[in-house]
């Protein structure tokens, strides 16, 4: 067993972002993990269909963004319908208090934002008696916005709705 | 809220003649301000307004009854539960709220990852079973004392899977971020809310704190803890 | 896009075995799925922590034999701990009325059993207001029990217990 081959089989398992502190706790103690992950970036970014990409604080395997479209039929869903509604009305109407949110969505919607807060794709700060949300650098990753500005994401998304 | 009949006397705001009566008091007290929702119980947010109102007797140089103490401490279990496994969401009523959705969405194309799940194994299972039984058969004065002994065992645990490496793990992702930042919170190295996990994280930080290789301050009582580079 | 570009996506995506047909119908219309496939099964075979494995009509992406145990915690469960939890007592109490179990484990074992039930790791039958529960043979197969006999899975149960 070695430290790459440990870090590959990981992200493959996980099927989620790993941190570098989860894949640091699976390899040897003298394994340099940073630079592991940005030598199998590199190398599956030259061959094949998946991509490791880094951002920030995650790693992640995924499909290459030209083949998505082609296996998303096979995928299973990664966000169930009701939590990717939250978090498509949280996009579209941010920054939006999470009671707002809740009107919207109903009661469940606390749930999914607990949910999408764990997956970092919302964050969250105190507004008087509830919170105000608005998505993460690792939204607009996950849903290829090119920019993290939420007015420019709002507007990519009008755009969409039409 | 029709407590106050059962609640007697001591709901009515005078000092209470039975202090063991002070815990349902302060529960009586919290639900009748609207502070918790006695229908939908949040178990962290009642633990933390219980403990808060309990901080404040101490501060007011009142006597706290060993009950007070107990269901303190029952309810901080309860709240480490909570926090350790939050229940499934059920989407039962998804498909009336499609009906009242006014907002439309869009198509969001979330990229394409790989969800499969692996089987739970036997061990799992039996693991869970002792947790179950645990639960149920312990009663609550004996649940106080096994959160204690876990808390030992957890920290023995802690010592015997080889501390430096713990230690090493940790000093790794600090000195990462205190690349970009000033000062870390001790939340933002938690990746996930299991207790050991947690211990993993926390012991690692007093053994590097006594090395003067960081600060650590906590402002307030099980509030978040501010760790500072001194050393590393 | 090319063909064994495809191929590697729809298997990596699926986390389940693939038909060859399932394949077939993802790929262009000349490829020839097999020889892709032969082809994909040696390049993994060479290098890294996956490989692809090809069974009569199946095929699966997986992480080597030598790196599964240590990857093992990192894959999700696919049943939730309370879930679990609630399967682990109606195995070792079984026969057990849902009644008794919900006195267990709380009112949430009500929908614990529903999804056992779905997941067909648990039958129930009517027994006076409550219904009677079990395990099934799925749920001996599920974790490697020899025997369906509801005595000697409580017994194994109760040894393991020790």
């Amino acid at each position: 067993m070695n430290d790459r081959d440990l870090v590959e089989a990981a992200l493959f398992v996980a099927g989620r972002p790993l941190t570098l502190l989860e894949l640091e706790s699976m390899v040897s103690l003298d394994a340099d993990v940073e630079e592991i992950v940005e030598s199998l970036v590199e190398e599956y970014r030259e061959k094949g269909a998946l991509e490791i990409v880094q951002t920030d604080e995650d790693i992640v395997m995924q499909v290459k963004g030209e083949y998505a479209d082609a296996v998303r039929t096979i995928a299973q869903r990664d966000l169930e319908t009701p939590v990717l509604r939250t978090l498509a009305v949280i996009a579209f109407h941010q920054p939006v208090t999470q009671s707002k949110v809740a009107e919207i969505r109903g009661n469940k919607a606390y749930g999914h934002v607990h949910e999408l807060e764990a997956r970092k794709l919302v964050e969250s700060e105190p507004y008087g008696r509830t919170r105000m949300l608005r998505t993460t650098k690792a939204f607009a990753d996950y849903f290829g916005f090119e920019t993290e500005s939420l007015e420019e994401i709002k507007q990519k998304i009008g755009l969409l709705l039409r | 809220m029709t407590s106050e009949g059962r609640a007697g006397p001591t709901a009515n705001g005078e000092a209470p003649e039975d202090f063991d009566e002070r815990s349902i008091d302060i529960l009586v007290s919290l639900a009748k301000n609207g502070e918790i929702d006695p229908w939908d119980i949040d178990i962290v947010d009642v633990t933390d307004k219980f403990l808060a109102q309990v901080a404040e007797l101490e501060k007011l140089d009142l006597r706290v009854s060993s009950r007070t103490l107990l269901f303190a401490s029952i309810l901080l279990r309860m709240k480490a539960d909570a926090l350790e496994e939050p229940e499934p969401q059920d989407l039962d009523d998804e498909e009336l709220l499609d009906e009242d959705l006014h907002a439309c969405f869009p198509a969001l194309k979330p990229k394409v990852r790989r969800h499969a799940k692996r089987r739970v194994t036997l061990s799992e299972l039996i693991h869970e079973l002792k947790k179950a039984t645990k639960r149920k058969e312990k009663s609550d004065v004996r649940r106080l004392i096994q959160l204690q002994a876990q808390e030992f065992d957890a920290l023995a645990v802690a010592h015997t899977e080889d501390i430096e490496r713990q230690v090493k793990r940790v000093q790794r992702e600090l000195k990462r971020r205190f690349g970009k930042q000033d000062q870390v919170l001790f939340s933002e190295l938690i990746v996930d809310n299991t207790a050991e996990h947690i211990i993993q994280t926390y012991i690692p930080l007093l053994f590097m704190a006594t090395r003067r290789q960081i600060q650590l301050e906590q402002k307030e009582l099980f509030g978040d803890i501010l760790i500072q580079c001194k050393n590393l």
